[in-house]
């Protein structure tokens, strides 16, 4: 087995702020617009995809964020093997890219997931972000995309004060230095 | 720094989003068959209007959709958001 | 030793803190809770700086962000020193230093104040009427020209602060916290709404915090007790922000406003350590109360701006709120009431009032009989007709008015005097409402520009006396039913209140006072650091500078760090005077933002120095770093662009690495590429028409270059697009294009062919890409892969095959940018740098070469293979890049065809993509140099100039690529490319330099 | 003829307490009838107007104005002076101008304190260094003054850049074109106007253009606030505004007309001698008589006419500000404005005849109008006068955008300001 190297490896606290890089799970990325692929992905993941804006559905294994009408981010709550995620994939790509379904993309690497918790996370992403969290931090499972430090990111509510961040694997470690050096001024 | 209210996501800070001129200059369905003259028309002249404007925007930092904005370029001031497909919610 | 201007028993000031502090090196002592500008009262000084123009001294004259005297250099450190600081605002700290600016060698004596005997010489818009002789000296006159202008000193060091910045959402903005701003938040707040509310001040209360005077009255006690009640309660509302020390700078479009909050000026330098210095508030607010209350205006009068003269509000609030006298013998010069509050004030403080002067025939209002009580001697329908001093007021002569006030009758009386008070009525801050799109009315009552209620943008309101109401009543009153209507609220405290004040009952206003000298003797400022007067508004005039944005620019009226905030009415009251024009019809000038001065550190924030811009990196980022690797920036990536290794020069590690690379093995990190998958049964028709050539016919496993145009018919992108399935591609781009080319996709998608069944998704990141380059590159792969076919049969050139390395998936390509057997493996970007060792030390045995985008772009160059950006510049064809091959004719419609067949695009004379050879095989040619035929003429033609130029070390010979009008026809034709200081002899070749046969490929 | 402008005049009028100074321009009402007319009465507008009745003769020609002279763009850019453009006919056409400049105050008997302290452009990437060094050999050989600096060179020539190889964009070198500078843009407004007017141009402000009347092909007058005017030859120089005016007479135009924002610090004592602008970190600034940091930001890219842009785009610019002049961190801002530039698809201008006869048209100046101020009026007023373009406009014609000879400026890396 190839050894693996993520970006920030690392995790940090400030106060009751801790932020840490989560080690990196599935992430697969789907597009459709058909009618029957939300059901497919019901058979397939015991899940459906979330129709409503800035929302995510989970289970047990797996969360699926809404990003788009037509687009959405699946990534796995817990770490799996490799093997087990590539038989998921292929598992959803036979049965929705390559029935003309929609498509299904591998973004594991794509997307850098970085946890977020503690009483002062929305004052932290409130010094670069343009977004009102006022609903977000209020429901949990609710999902952002937005800028930070004029980055993209993907936020999704996990729990009271608990996110998940998600940001392009080449601008990790830049938006990992503006968070550290934010959180010493919190 | 207006607010955009993107139709898939909602109200959004303007630095979400960019700008894509125009809106309803449809892409000829055969430009060969086209004067130079039309092909320009298509291609550079633009109403560039100083009031009710339909123009494009993309949520660039959001759901990267494509929409349609009616807005008054003499006051900035957005009147509606409309998909792309969807006619304009006001007189054009 | 106790200061005698000071008087004790004031609550604002803590006189237990001594601090110690240096005014042009001259050490002095102030309280806590002092500005700048009360310490150098209670010090007794007034003189603070030199005006712009004319050098002349001047003092205090105000106490806040008005001031446009008073403005200093704080520190010497020359990072952190901070020019153009109002003394008015900035709080004394212990160790603050202060120099008065624009003078030299010091304030007391400036060489420059020789301006002022010229001034006749000087009047509004001299220098365009001059300094024209002899047409070569302007520099020079403009040389002593600048030396004398400017103020403070800029900061020659960078600055170690640190600036921060906020986003904020609320329901209620409230801005001021004055009285009317203080009841806003609180009925806000008691209503469910968040609300923030902001004041400038380290104070909340505003003027009525200091108001203790027995006419004004609520609920039977003054109204400094009865708003201190209402602080102290609002300070536990849940819903309730305030900020102090944060300022309102802007007010844009859709409630987003911009606000400065102070975080260490008011601090010693050794409080200040680790903290950040200012944080702009980028606030979104659903409604906006704005109560930022209004300023007191001078009186234009001759020699108005003499050191001592103040505005009689600022007098007040230096004895009411700091405690200190502003002078021993105090005159007060008015056409209002305002100035009989600050008799008071003086009087209860024991300080000695000369007397007044008023303009008005007479006033019996409650306060002025309430002064009379005192003794006071009042001059009715009296003006200033002069004043004398030149460091300090000394003098002043006082004559009577006549009666339609443009002229002076009687005698004239002298009095002596070491304070000035002035009160020429209220000027309403309507900036921030101006800033927000409202429209201004003129009440010509009191000659005041308000918020238009029928104007106001939706989801704002002024209130308080930003909005025109002056007496406390009104204040009250209004603030309460406004801010109750326009946020829907039914009951509030506020609705039964008994306000007791005292009505003002006479207004006389005269914008130019009229002195017993014609004009042109006088001095009248109007604004006090431009120095620019009445007479050059009327010389304005006369020219026929007419509207008032022509009188500003040409006087420089309101130019100043104050923004005219003292001085426009004025100009504009005697602008409408001289051009008998209704001053609502005038109007007012732009009010620009910010509202105060915004540094460029708060605007900034902390996107400075490593946080300046984004740093993009590969998996593989470590492993260059570690081997020493320079990197180019390319858009926000950094990429590896060399590897020198012992010392070598760029040029020579760009040397080896080429040879390397094509007499065994090379490794590029290709990773910055950008890829996108694309999925959809319309996948080929899409790909059709957004690349010139054909792809339907493309066989699964295969790859293909394609190139993108704008629909200008111009080369916009290229890259190898893979059939991965039946309806399945990925594509890459150039680095740079990446994100846009995926944009346009979309945009084409989602806007032109909705009917195409197509996804795109962006992989960029998720792969990264390692390109093994040369002759052994096969050896290495099938050390790396050791199960995969390899063979030409089986794994050709331009193909692709899924492949798995020690377990991980991976994608192989057989494709190549450098001519050479080549290959690249997308991976995981998790794994990639585990992949890239994996390579290197397969390739021990065979010299395997990292190399940088240097080498790979000579290496491509030899081939003649184009880089978009460097080889196009926009505005380059297929066919001016000799591509025709890759124009699919049969091709009904693609991006940018109907462009290529305009009657300018098909001309055979364009410039078209060539190689260049030097005859001297050893010259290297410039990047960027310009191609001639003719050496001999002026201006010399230019036919073309080299976009790509590099010393092969494959061919042992300089190789260039260039574009050159009609080059297509000249092959084997001789050109210069003239340097500056010689010719060099080129020949025009194909621009394939390197294996034209291809065979390096399969070999 | 009017009072001449000298230390004399001055000298004189100071022992009459300067009450004797006459207008600078007169303020008529329409006539009914003019030769031709200008619209707009900015810069470029006035300096048509100017030279018409100058070198053309014709003097019965009125200069209207919506609001007041030089209150458009001319009186809201940086001042920015250069001619180091890349095409030849970019070339041309600013060298024109920057010649008229280097007389312009003695030509008006009005200083309009043209400065030439030099234009830096700077370098941060390679592909930077090869626009930059493509764009000075073309100067070179068109007798442009343009020469090529290596870092060092920039730092000595400006030593407040940073110019350390460690922050993200280093200055890899830059042009300098020593003939460029700056001017008073007021002034360039009010001297032409003093100017035209002393020629007999009646140049009337207040007064807005409400319709093109046509008849068939041929232009006839214009409908205004202040009446009907009536003209065969209408020139249009309205900047943002033109394709208002445009859709009037029943044409497009391909412009986009967008805001653009400046800036200005508080006055400080000299620190910087020169102007710089950069490309790459997108940021120029130069010094003003007064001690101001004047700093040119960025267009948005909506159209808009409210003279308002966003605060983004200030904020960046200041940020590549900082990263360049560290030593500013302090500075503050003063005043902060916008205009609107009317831009093209290839960032040149448009200075040509249309398909209506009698109907010119001068616009598409876009971000960097300013400095071809002498030279496009010069041109302008010779392709009315002529109804043909002079050979230093030609390739700026409408036409060039059907036929695809365009003039790409953008395409360059020529920083358009």
């Amino acid at each position: 087995m190839l050894n693996f190297e993520t970006t920030v490896q690392d995790s940090k606290s400030y106060g009751d702020l801790t932020l840490s890089e989560v080690e990196p799970i599935l992430k697969i990325n789907l597009r459709s617009n058909k009618r029957e692929f939300s059901t497919k992905i019901g058979k397939l993941l015991s899940i459906i995809p979330p129709i409503e804006a800035n929302t995510s559905s989970s289970n047990e294994d797996y969360s699926i964020l809404w990003l788009s009408p037509d687009e959405w981010l699946i990534y796995s709550n817990n770490k799996i093997s490799y093997e087990q995620q590539n038989l998921l994939e292929e598992n959803l790509f036979n049965n929705i890219s390559n029935t003309n379904q929609g498509s299904v993309t591998n973004v594991t690497d794509h997307w850098v997931m970085i946890n977020l918790k503690g009483s002062k996370i929305y004052d932290l992403l409130s010094k670069s972000s343009p977004y009102d969290f006022k609903n977000f931090k209020m429901k949990k499972g609710s999902v952002a995309q937005t800028l930070l430090n004029h980055t993209d990111v993907i936020l999704h509510n996990i729990d009271d004060n608990n996110l998940n961040l998600f940001v392009r694997r080449s601008f990790s470690e830049d938006l990992w230095l503006w968070i550290n050096d934010s959180a010493r001024f919190l | 720094m207006f607010i955009i209210n993107c139709p898939y996501c909602g109200e959004r800070d303007q630095t979400e989003f960019s700008s894509g001129g125009e809106a309803h200059i449809v892409r000829p369905k055969q430009p060969t068959e086209l004067s130079d003259d039309e092909w320009a028309e298509f291609l550079f002249m633009r109403k560039n209007i100083k009031g009710i404007q339909f123009e494009r925007w993309n949520h660039s930092h959001g759901c990267r959709k494509w929409f349609n904005v009616v807005r008054d370029t003499s006051n900035d001031k957005i009147h509606a958001v409309y998909k792309m497909g969807e006619k304009p919610p006001v007189n054009k | 030793m106790p200061q005698e201007l000071r008087i004790n028993n004031n609550k604002f000031i803590d006189q237990t803190t001594r601090l110690s502090f240096k005014f042009n090196g001259e050490k002095l002592y102030g309280y806590k809770g002092d500005t700048l500008a009360s310490a150098l009262l209670a010090n007794n000084i007034h003189l603070v700086g030199r005006s712009f123009k004319y050098h002349r001294p001047r003092g205090i004259m105000t106490c806040g962000s008005e001031e446009p005297n008073a403005i200093v250099q704080i520190g010497n450190d020359p990072s952190l020193t901070d020019p153009n600081v109002r003394a008015t605002e900035i709080e004394l700290y212990e160790g603050l230093e202060a120099f008065s600016q624009n003078c030299w060698p010091n304030v007391k004596f400036d060489i420059g104040g020789i301006n002022n005997l010229l001034s006749p010489l000087l009047p509004a818009g001299f220098y365009y009427k001059t300094f024209m002789w002899p047409a070569s000296f302007w520099e020079k006159y403009e040389f002593f020209i600048r030396h004398s202008a400017g103020l403070g000193k800029s900061p020659t060091k960078p600055d170690p602060d640190i600036y921060d910045h906020k986003y904020y959402h609320c329901d209620v903005l409230v801005v001021g916290g004055g009285i009317s701003g203080i009841m806003a938040a609180k009925l806000s707040a008691e209503n469910n709404n968040e609300t923030l509310l902001l004041d400038d001040k380290n104070i909340l209360g505003g003027a009525t915090i200091y108001q203790n005077n027995d006419c004004f009255q609520i609920d039977g006690t003054h109204t400094n007790y009865w708003l201190e009640k209402e602080i102290k309660n609002i300070k536990n509302i849940k819903n309730l922000t305030i900020k102090t020390r944060t300022s309102l700078a802007a007010y844009h479009g859709y409630n987003y406003l911009l606000a400065k909050e102070n975080l260490t000026d008011h601090l010693s330098p050794d409080e200040r350590k680790g903290k950040i210095r200012q944080r702009l508030w980028k606030i979104r607010a659903k409604k906006v109360i704005i109560a930022t209350g209004s300023i007191e205006r001078p009186l234009i009068f001759n020699n108005n701006d003499r050191p001592g003269i103040m505005l009689s509000s600022a007098i007040k609030k230096f004895i009411d709120f700091y405690g200190v006298k502003a002078g021993k013998e105090i005159t007060l010069f008015t056409n209002n009431d305002s100035a009989y509050e600050t008799a008071i004030s003086l009087k209860k403080s024991g300080v000695n009032i000369v007397s007044i002067i008023d303009i008005r025939d007479k006033s019996s209002s409650k306060i002025v009989k309430e002064v009379e009580k005192h003794n006071i001697k009042i001059y009715w329908k009296h003006t200033i007709v002069n004043t004398e001093g030149y460091r300090r007021i000394s003098f002043i002569e006082i004559m009577q008015l006549s009666d339609d006030g443009s002229d002076v009758i009687g005698k004239k009386i002298k009095l002596k005097t070491d304070c000035l008070g002035i009160s020429g009525g209220w000027t309403p801050m309507v900036h921030l409402f101006t800033q927000s799109g409202g429209k201004l009315k003129f009440r010509s009552d009191d000659n005041v520009f308000l918020p238009d209620k029928n104007k106001t943008p939706s989801d704002q309101i002024s209130i308080g006396s930003c909005n025109g109401d002056f007496d406390i009543k009104d204040i009250i009153l209004n603030s309460n039913k406004d801010v109750k209507t326009f946020l829907g609220i039914e009951n509030s405290s506020f609705d039964n209140l008994k306000v007791e004040s005292s009505k003002e009952e006479m207004k006389r206003n005269i914008w130019l006072l009229p002195s017993d000298k014609p004009i042109g003797k006088t001095k009248p400022f109007l604004d006090f650091q431009n120095d620019s007067t009445a007479k050059d508004v009327k010389l304005a005039l006369r020219e026929g500078f007419k509207s008032i944005e022509h009188v500003k620019r040409y006087t420089t009226t309101g130019m100043g760090t104050d923004q005219g905030k003292l001085s426009n009415m004025h100009a504009l009251g005697i602008i409408a005077e001289i051009t008998g024009t209704n001053m609502g019809e005038l109007g007012t000038t732009t009010f620009r933002p910010p509202y105060t001065p915004l540094t460029f550190g708060a605007i900034v924030g902390r996107n400075v120095g490593e946080f300046f811009d984004h740093t993009r990196k590969t998996a593989m980022h470590n492993w260059h770093v570690q081997n020493k690797a320079k990197f180019e920036n390319v858009g926000q990536w950094k990429r590896a662009w060399y590897y020198p290794k012992n010392g070598e020069t760029m040029f020579e590690a760009v040397q080896r690495e080429s040879k390397a690379a094509r007499e065994s093995v090379g490794i590029l990190d290709a990773s910055t590429l950008g890829k996108i998958d694309i999925q959809g049964t319309d996948a080929s028709e899409f790909l059709n028409r957004v690349y010139t050539n054909a792809w339907s016919k493309l066989a699964i496993g295969k790859c293909r270059y394609g190139l993108m145009l704008n629909e200008d018919g111009m080369v916009y992108d290229d890259g190898v697009t893979t059939r991965l399935g039946e309806n399945h591609y990925i594509m890459t781009t150039t680095t740079g294009g990446a994100a846009n080319v995926l944009t346009k996709l979309e945009d084409y998608l989602q806007t032109e062919w909705p009917e195409l069944d197509v996804y795109l998704t962006t992989v960029t990141d998720h792969f990264s890409t390692i390109s093994i380059c040369g002759p052994n590159s096969k050896k290495i792969l099938s050390k790396v892969i050791p199960d995969l076919d390899l063979s030409d049969e089986k794994f050709p050139h331009m193909s692709f095959k899924n492949s798995i390395i020690n377990g991980i998936k991976c994608r192989v390509m057989r494709i190549s940018f450098t001519g050479e057997h080549s290959y690249e493996i997308n991976i995981q970007s998790n794994y990639a740098k585990h992949v890239w060792e994996l390579c290197m030390d397969a390739g021990k045995n065979y010299n395997i070469t990292p190399y940088g985008t240097e080498t790979m772009h000579l290496l491509r160059a030899e081939k003649g293979f184009i880089i978009t950006g460097q080889d196009t510049d926009g505005t380059m064809t297929p066919s001016d890049l000799q591509m025709d091959w890759i124009i699919g004719k049969k091709k009904f419609d693609f991006i940018g065809k109907r462009s290529l067949y305009r009657s300018d695009t098909i001309r055979d004379d364009r410039k078209q993509l060539v190689g260049l050879l030097t005859d001297d095989p050893k010259e290297i040619l410039e990047e960027g140099a310009q191609i001639v035929e003719k050496l001999n003429q002026k201006p010399v033609e230019m036919l073309g100039h080299v976009t790509s130029s590099y010393f092969s070390p494959n061919l042992n010979k300089s190789i260039a690529l260039a574009v050159m009008k009609s080059g297509k026809k000249l092959k084997g034709k001789k050109f210069f490319v003239p340097m500056e200081n010689k010719n060099i002899n080129v020949t025009v070749t194909d621009t394939v330099f390197f294996d034209k046969e291809n065979k390096r490929l399969n070999a | 003829m009017k009072n001449k402008y000298s230390i004399f005049s001055l000298i004189k009028n100071a022992f009459s307490n300067h009450e004797n100074w006459q207008r600078a321009w007169r303020d008529p009402e329409p006539k009914k009838e003019y030769d031709a007319i200008i619209v707009g009465g900015g810069g470029h507008g006035l300096a048509t107007a100017y030279y018409l009745a100058k070198k053309h003769k014709m003097t019965n020609i009125a200069v209207v104005e919506k609001g007041w002279i030089g209150g458009g763009n001319t009186g809201r850019n940086t001042t920015i002076i250069r001619s180091n453009y890349l095409w030849d006919a970019s070339a041309g056409l600013y060298d024109h101008a920057l010649k008229i400049w280097e007389g312009l105050s003695q030509e008006l008997n009005y200083n309009i304190m043209f400065s030439q302290r030099g234009v830096m452009n700077l370098a941060h990437n390679l592909q930077d260094v090869r626009d930059l060094k493509r764009r000075t050999h073309a100067n070179r050989l068109n007798g442009i003054d343009a020469v090529w600096l290596n870092t060092d060179e920039v730092k000595k020539f400006c030593p407040i850049i940073n110019t350390s190889p460690d922050i993200r964009y280093p200055v890899l070198g830059g042009t300098l074109q020593k003939r460029a500078g700056t001017a008073r843009h007021d002034a360039v407004a009010w001297g032409y106007a003093r100017g035209a007017d002393q020629l007999g141009v009646d140049i009337i402000q207040n007064c807005e253009v409400k319709g093109i009347k046509r008849d068939g092909d041929q232009i006839i007058g214009i409908e205004t606030s202040k009446g009907y005017i009536k003209s065969k030859k209408i020139g249009v120089v309205a900047a943002g505004h033109s394709s208002v005016i445009a859709n009037m007479a029943g044409l497009k135009l391909p412009l986009e007309s967008k805001p653009l924002q400046a800036l200005v610090s508080e006055p400080v004592k000299p620190i910087i001698d020169t102007v710089v602008m950069s490309n790459a970190v997108h940021a120029y600034v130069s010094q003003s008589d007064k001690g101001e940091l004047v700093i040119g930001a960025g267009t948005d890219s909506y159209v808009s006419y409210t003279q308002k842009g966003s605060h983004n785009i200030v904020e960046e610019t200041l940020r590549a500000i900082l990263e360049l002049y560290p030593i500013f961190s302090r500075m503050k801002m003063l005043r902060q404005w916008g205009g609107i530039v009317d831009i093209c698809p290839d960032a040149s201008p448009i200075i040509s005849k249309t398909q209506v006869k009698g109907l010119y048209f001068n616009c598409g100046w876009g971000t960097g109008g300013f400095k071809a101020t002498p030279g496009s009026g010069d041109l302008f007023a010779h392709t009315i006068a002529n109804d043909e373009p002079h050979k230093l406009n030609a390739a700026f014609n409408i036409n060039r955008f059907v036929s695809g000879d365009l003039v790409d400026e953008h395409g360059a890396a020529a920083v358009a300001h």
